[in-house]
């Protein structure tokens, strides 16, 4: 019975995927650096609105669980980063990072725990419920949060005592860039690892998951926790770049956006959310540029003409057109 | 007591105009099984025309109302034909998606079209009083609204349960193959139900504008309010929907009574606790 | 190889130069979104500014770049300000409808070397955030203020105050106790509500039941001002003479024409009506209004808006069209000018505007409009907020 | 020792007895078909069985002990496996990648973020030895969806192996696949561990036959016959119970 048969089972998909990312990240952050060299403030809220949009993509695309209040991880984040400098004095950008993600982490947690007690529409407004909660804290609990004047106060040491948080922002856009690679790098190990296979067998079918032996709450809650801590990331990221944080960065107003662009790109890639923050956000910024009062209209024509021509996203529906392409060659 | 009762009262109100715009999205969500952000829209485009056809045209509130209803219905069949059939039976995200998109087109058209401001639709003289109910006073208006509740309540009711056309519709819904094979054509039933289910959202926009005032944002504004009470109710359930939206406007109302400044807080974890109890809502008839 | 160097910074620097005789002022505020009216307000009253005054100082063009952050939005804020800093050149900074956005901005203005004229957010502490804030709107605490004394005049012994539960609202209801308790009166009870608050039957209610006299009420501008006042009505507290005092906010002159009968004879304290009597306003109503296109959307913050460009052509005047934060802010402290709201002036010490404070009531016009009448003038009043905050 | 024991089962609804006082023992090696009419409570005895509902009385236990409380997922861990009448499967995914996870699964592994399962050796073998064992090699990197419905039966029997049960409950494996296939997964079916004990739910009479040594008959809830697949078609009870419900049918046996 023991033939050898491992070696007529061609493998596929091997890490060279996960370096052209990295390759194509890279790129694309050095363009921008140097085609953009004065909108760095604004690359930088990009990295970390997508490191919010993959945290997304993690429980949206990968487990199949609808959210329209994931802005609470991040803003938990956020929180979690900026008090910690502005009332406890802990400064190093790396450390209030850390604290960032774990905030994120629990908040992933606390509304995992809630969202997941149902599914779709219900479980859709368990999610805005959780947002609403998270934000009626922060505002209440101003003595903290500074509720809705914002969180100001907040201040950085220089990133490994080296670089200095400028005016330019080329620190905490070259920090965010880094941030972001090694959460990509993270993500496709965690996406492509066993426990990422069984996050897509509960999103395919749940119960045959539990079939196997395997819990399907526990798998969805980790993914949750996970998730968390990559939004706490970005909000982290987003405290230590603006030096503030407001009652926006737990709106539900943030989730919606988060989750437009996630579906604009294409859900369960990591790919199609980044590719989905970047051109949502660089339209809306051309286009609010050029047209402060009326951009809305064209961004709403913009979200209605993706879905009739590019049903699965940006980035969805051009990979299923190039696989297509290339036919049965995979 | 009389404060109870005052509370009571006003719940009773709120609640109504909150089903009146929630039962078409309860429709659209439950019978058609599309996720409809963009309901909200219809509402305030119904608010809209309202607004202009009483101010602008000088007409009377009903026919105000009347032309209003009809004109959101007609706006939409062409919406409905070009943009909403390509996505029924399309993943909810998907959906999600297309109707953000056709709201953010809205508000930025009536933006353009009516201006930033507040839009009013001025009462007629019998319903802009307060009526003295011995206890308290309360606005005519909200009677009003009230008996407007019961009244598409039943109607609904009665079409849906009633009616060879209810009877196509829930054929349609349960199986449209089979629905089809015995006669039915699925596509006029869809479209006739969504023309209803937006004339509701027109009527329940003009209706509880006193509460819910016309003005562009209105769409967004409200959005999560409906989604929560349909939800709540369990989508497609008519009697669901009435009950779930007296429940909410009852923990409103009371919140907002004896804890104003945590009202938000307790209204989203009553939410919360009911969606955690009835997870497909309290009388969801699908899924 | 030197030469050539040499020559490509010669041209920079002449590009530089060249550059320099225009002058970018960067106006961040709300231009689509819920608040798209007060943005649209901003620009009006910049563009009367400029209309009346021209768009040059001296020999320096003035050039206008607008930035939309349409809800509160700190971050976003500072993101705009930043490259409105860095990319666009901008000069000087101005706008900021909302408190959080104009504080989020306050820490780059040093390194910037750009000084911000704030035209709206009313809340007293910006102008501690930096030593290069200056302000020409009001605060929350100024035109809260007044509005105790007249209450008590009115002979009314105990207030309810009922504010929306955020940053200004907090702020409105700390100046009305202030100033109510030093008049004698008593504040019985005070609610909090929800900014998201639609149906305010429950409200009224608890103020009937409450007991008092009068409410004191402050909400931001906009739709749910309508529910309320109409609430206001249709509960019967009108009727059962609960009198309502409340900033100017509650009754803008966009949200007149809806609010309509219903506002009527309401008493408010501001420090701007449309309807001021002056030469000055007239010019700044007319010029206004042709800018907004809509005469009836006119409102509060272009009137910032317009004193704030006074401010910044008085800087560039100074400056001379050279970039220089701390002489700008210095050449306007103690500036005193008659607005079209009427006399004011930059204090000195806090860079905040000292002004008049109207209480005006609502009151049917001519024509059949309603309008805010002005019937009494508080002359000269500061900012009692940063002094409640020391 | 018997393996697997149900004593007594019972299950109301409403007042209807679905199942009625149903015992059941499985030793290793056993190979029981479970017939009987539609509506004889089947269903209603495999979702007991798996617990996905709970009795309203009697025990079950697995391996000598009591499991009657213990929830579905931990009984498939405690080696009570079941397959599906309708294929339940991921169908985006690999026939190579369901069968890893189910392997990895076993293991305790599925839970591991990092490394991949086509990289670990032991798994990829064993993957592997399954599918070809199967006759689903070739097959091991299309996505389910573009696979033949006779071969994703085929995968639902893969999964079960994979999982190493003591204890297998296959619901209809049959069900769905033209005749012209059957052969392929009764050919999988004779390729079960023989210390296995296998419970089969099924219609086909003929793959009874062929498969069981020892059939029970079950009818409007209650056992009614429990002995060897030849004694079934001469059961008195249990031409009635099938002719009662089939009275145009004829074709029982």
């Amino acid at each position: 019975m023991a033939v050898l048969m491992d070696s007529t089972l061609p493998t596929r998909r091997r890490p060279l995927g996960t370096l052209i990312g990295i390759a194509v990240i890279i790129a694309a952050s050095v363009i921008g650096y140097f085609l953009f060299p004065n909108n760095l403030a604004l690359l930088t809220r990009i990295v970390a609105t997508m490191l919010l949009v993959l945290s997304i993509d993690l429980v949206t695309g990968y487990c199949g669980v609808a959210t329209l209040g994931h802005a609470a991880l991040f803003g938990a984040g956020a929180y979690g980063a900026g008090i910690v400098s502005a009332h406890f004095g802990i400064t190093e950008p790396l450390t209030m990072t850390l604290i960032g993600a774990v905030a994120g982490a629990l908040a992933g947690l606390v509304s995992g725990i809630v969202i997941l007690r149902a599914h779709g529409l219900p479980q859709l407004v368990l999610s805005i419920a959780v947002v609403h909660l998270f934000h009626e804290v922060a505002n209440k609990a101003s003595s903290w949060t500074g509720g809705s004047d914002g969180l100001s106060g907040i201040t950085t040491d220089a990133l490994l005592g080296l670089f200095e948080f400028d005016l330019w922002g080329r620190t905490a856009y070259i920090y965010g860039i880094v941030l972001l690679l090694i959460v990509f790098v993270s993500l496709r190990i965690l996406v492509q690892s066993p426990f990422g296979m069984l996050a897509r067998g509960v999103r395919e079918d749940p119960v045959r998951v539990a079939a196997m032996g395997a819990s399907v709450h526990s798998v969805m809650l980790r993914m949750y926790v996970i998730s968390g801590a990559v939004a706490g990331v970005g909000g982290a990221l987003n405290a230590i770049s603006t030096q503030v944080v407001g009652l926006d960065s737990l709106s539900f107003t943030l989730s919606a956006e988060a989750l437009v662009m996630l579906v604009l790109g294409g859900t369960g890639s990591l790919y199609g959310a980044m590719v989905g923050t970047v051109s949502f956000m660089w339209f809306e910024d051309v286009v609010s540029a050029a047209n402060p009062f009326h951009w809305l209209t064209i961004v709403g024509a913009l979200l209605i003409v993706v879905v009739l021509f590019a049903p699965k996203g940006l980035y969805g529906s051009a990979a299923a057109f190039l696989s297509r392409r290339r036919g049965g060659e995979r | 007591m009389q404060t109870v009762l005052s509370i009571a009262i006003d719940a009773l109100a709120y609640g109504m105009v909150l089903f009146v715009i929630s039962i078409g999205l309860s429709v659209t969500m439950g019978l058609m099984r599309v996720v409809n952000l963009a309901h909200g829209a219809f509402a305030m485009i119904g608010g809209y025309l309202a607004s202009y056809a009483t101010r602008d045209l000088g007409l009377g509130y009903a026919p105000a109302i009347l032309i209003a209803v009809v004109a959101t219905a007609i706006i939409a069949v062409p919406i409905e034909r070009l943009l909403y059939r390509r996505i029924y039976g399309a993943p909810e995200l998907t959906q999600v998606l297309m109707t953000i998109g056709i709201t953010f087109c809205v508000i930025g058209l009536a933006n353009y079209a009516f201006g930033p401001t507040l839009k009013t639709i001025p009462l007629p003289e019998t319903l802009s009083g307060s009526i003295d109910l011995g206890f308290r006073a309360i606005a005519t208006h909200r009677i009003f609204a009230i008996v407007c509740g019961l009244i598409v309540a039943g109607g609904l009711w009665f079409l849906i349960e009633r009616t060879a056309f209810g009877i196509r519709l829930r054929a349609a819904v349960d199986n449209a193959p089979m629905a089809a094979a015995l006669g039915v054509r699925t596509q006029l039933v869809y479209a006739v139900s969504f023309a209803v289910a937006v004339g509701l959202a027109a009527f329940g926009g003009i209706v509880g504008a006193e509460l819910l005032p016309v003005e562009p944002y209105y769409a967004l504004r409200y959005m999560v309010t409906f989604l929560v009470a349909v939800s709540i109710g369990g989508a497609g359930s008519i009697p669901g929907a009435l009950i779930a939206c007296l429940l909410l406007g009852a923990i409103d109302t009371t919140g907002r009574y004896l804890a104003p400044e945590y009202g938000e807080f307790f209204f989203y974890l009553a939410v919360i606790v009911i969606v955690t109890l009835f997870p497909r809502g309290l009388a969801g008839r699908f899924k | 190889m030197k030469k050539f160097l040499a020559t490509a910074i010669a041209t920079l620097a002449l590009s530089v130069s060249a550059q320099a005789a225009t002058i970018k002022v960067g106006v961040v505020g709300p231009f689509s979104g819920p608040f798209a009216l007060q943005g649209k307000n901003f620009k009006a009253g910049i563009d009367a500014y400029m209309a009346v005054n021209g768009a040059k100082v001296g020999d320096n063009d003035v050039e206008i770049i607008y930035r939309d952050v349409p809800q509160a939005d700190p971050a976003q804020s500072k993101a705009l300000a930043q490259e409105l800093i860095v990319k666009e050149g901008v000069q000087y900074l101005a706008g900021f409808y909302f408190t959080p956005d104009a504080m989020a901005a306050t820490p780059i203005l040093q390194q910037g070397n750009v000084p911000m004229v704030v035209m709206n957010a009313a809340t007293s502490a910006i102008v501690t955030k930096s030593p290069y804030v200056v302000r020409t709107s009001f605060t929350t605490w100024q035109t809260s203020t007044p509005i105790a004394q007249v209450a008590k005049d009115a002979g009314v012994d105990k207030v309810i105050t009922v504010v929306s539960d955020y940053g200004p609202g907090v702020d409105a209801e700390n100046a009305f106790k202030a100033g109510f308790e030093k008049a004698g009166g008593k504040v019985v009870e005070a609610i909090r509500m929800p900014l998201s608050t639609n149906d305010f039957s429950p409200i009224m209610q608890r103020i009937k039941d409450s007991g008092a006299g009068a409410v004191f009420a402050f909400l931001p501008s906009g739709p749910t001002t309508l529910g309320f006042v109409k609430a206001y009505n249709q509960n019967g507290l009108k009727t059962a003479g609960i009198k309502i005092f409340a900033p100017g906010d509650l009754t803008q002159e966009s949200d007149l024409p809806a609010l309509g009968e219903s506002a009527a004879g309401m008493q408010t304290t501001f420090h701007y009506a449309v309807s001021h009597d002056s030469p000055e306003n007239k010019a700044f109503v007319e010029a206004a209004s042709k800018a907004i296109g809509n005469p009836a959307e006119l409102s509060f913050p272009a009137v910032g808006a317009y004193d704030g460009m006074h401010v910044i052509y008085k800087m560039i005047e100074a400056t001379g069209g050279k970039q220089d934060a701390k002489k700008a802010v210095d050449a306007v402290k103690g500036l005193s000018w008659t607005s079209p709201r009427g006399p004011v002036s930059i204090d000195a010490e806090s860079r905040h505007i000292t002004q008049n404070i109207y209480l005006r009531e609502v009151t049917k016009g001519a024509e059949g409009k309603y309008f805010n009448k002005e019937i009494k003038t508080f002359e000269r009043q500061g900012d009692p907020g940063l002094a409640a905050a020391k | 020792m018997s393996l697997f024991e149900a004593k007594k089962l019972r299950k109301n609804f409403g007042g209807l007895a679905v199942t009625n006082d149903v015992s059941l023992s499985l030793a290793a090696g056993d190979r029981l078909a479970l017939i009987g009419p539609n509506g004889a409570g089947k269903t209603t005895f495999v979702n007991l069985v798996t617990g996905h509902i709970k009795p309203d009385g009697g025990s079950i236990a697995l391996a000598g002990e009591d499991i009657t409380g213990v929830k579905a997922m931990q009984r498939v861990r405690r080696g009570l496996v079941r397959s599906f009448q309708v294929t339940r499967l991921f169908a985006d995914m690999t026939p190579q990648e369901h069968v890893a996870l189910a392997i990895l699964q076993r293991d305790g592994k599925a839970s591991r973020m990092f490394g991949r399962h086509d990289a670990m050796r032991p798994v990829v073998e064993e993957v592997g030895e399954i599918l070809h064992l199967l006759g689903l090699s070739e097959l091991a990197h299309l996505k389910v969806r573009e696979i033949a419905y006779g071969q994703q039966r085929l995968l639902e029997i893969a999964l079960a192996m994979a999982l190493r049960p003591k204890v297998l409950l296959l619901d209809e494996p049959a069900a769905g696949v033209p005749q012209s296939e059957t052969a392929r997964i009764e050919r999988a079916l004779d390729m079960l561990p023989p210390d296995l004990a296998v419970l089969m739910i099924e219609h086909d009479m003929d793959l009874v036959f062929r498969f069981a040594k020892r059939v029970m008959v079950l009818a409007a809830g209650t056992v009614i016959f429990d002995g060897s697949p030849q004694d079934v078609t001469q059961d008195v009870a249990v031409r009635e119970a099938y002719l009662g419900s089939y009275a145009n049918a004829g074709s029982a046996a």
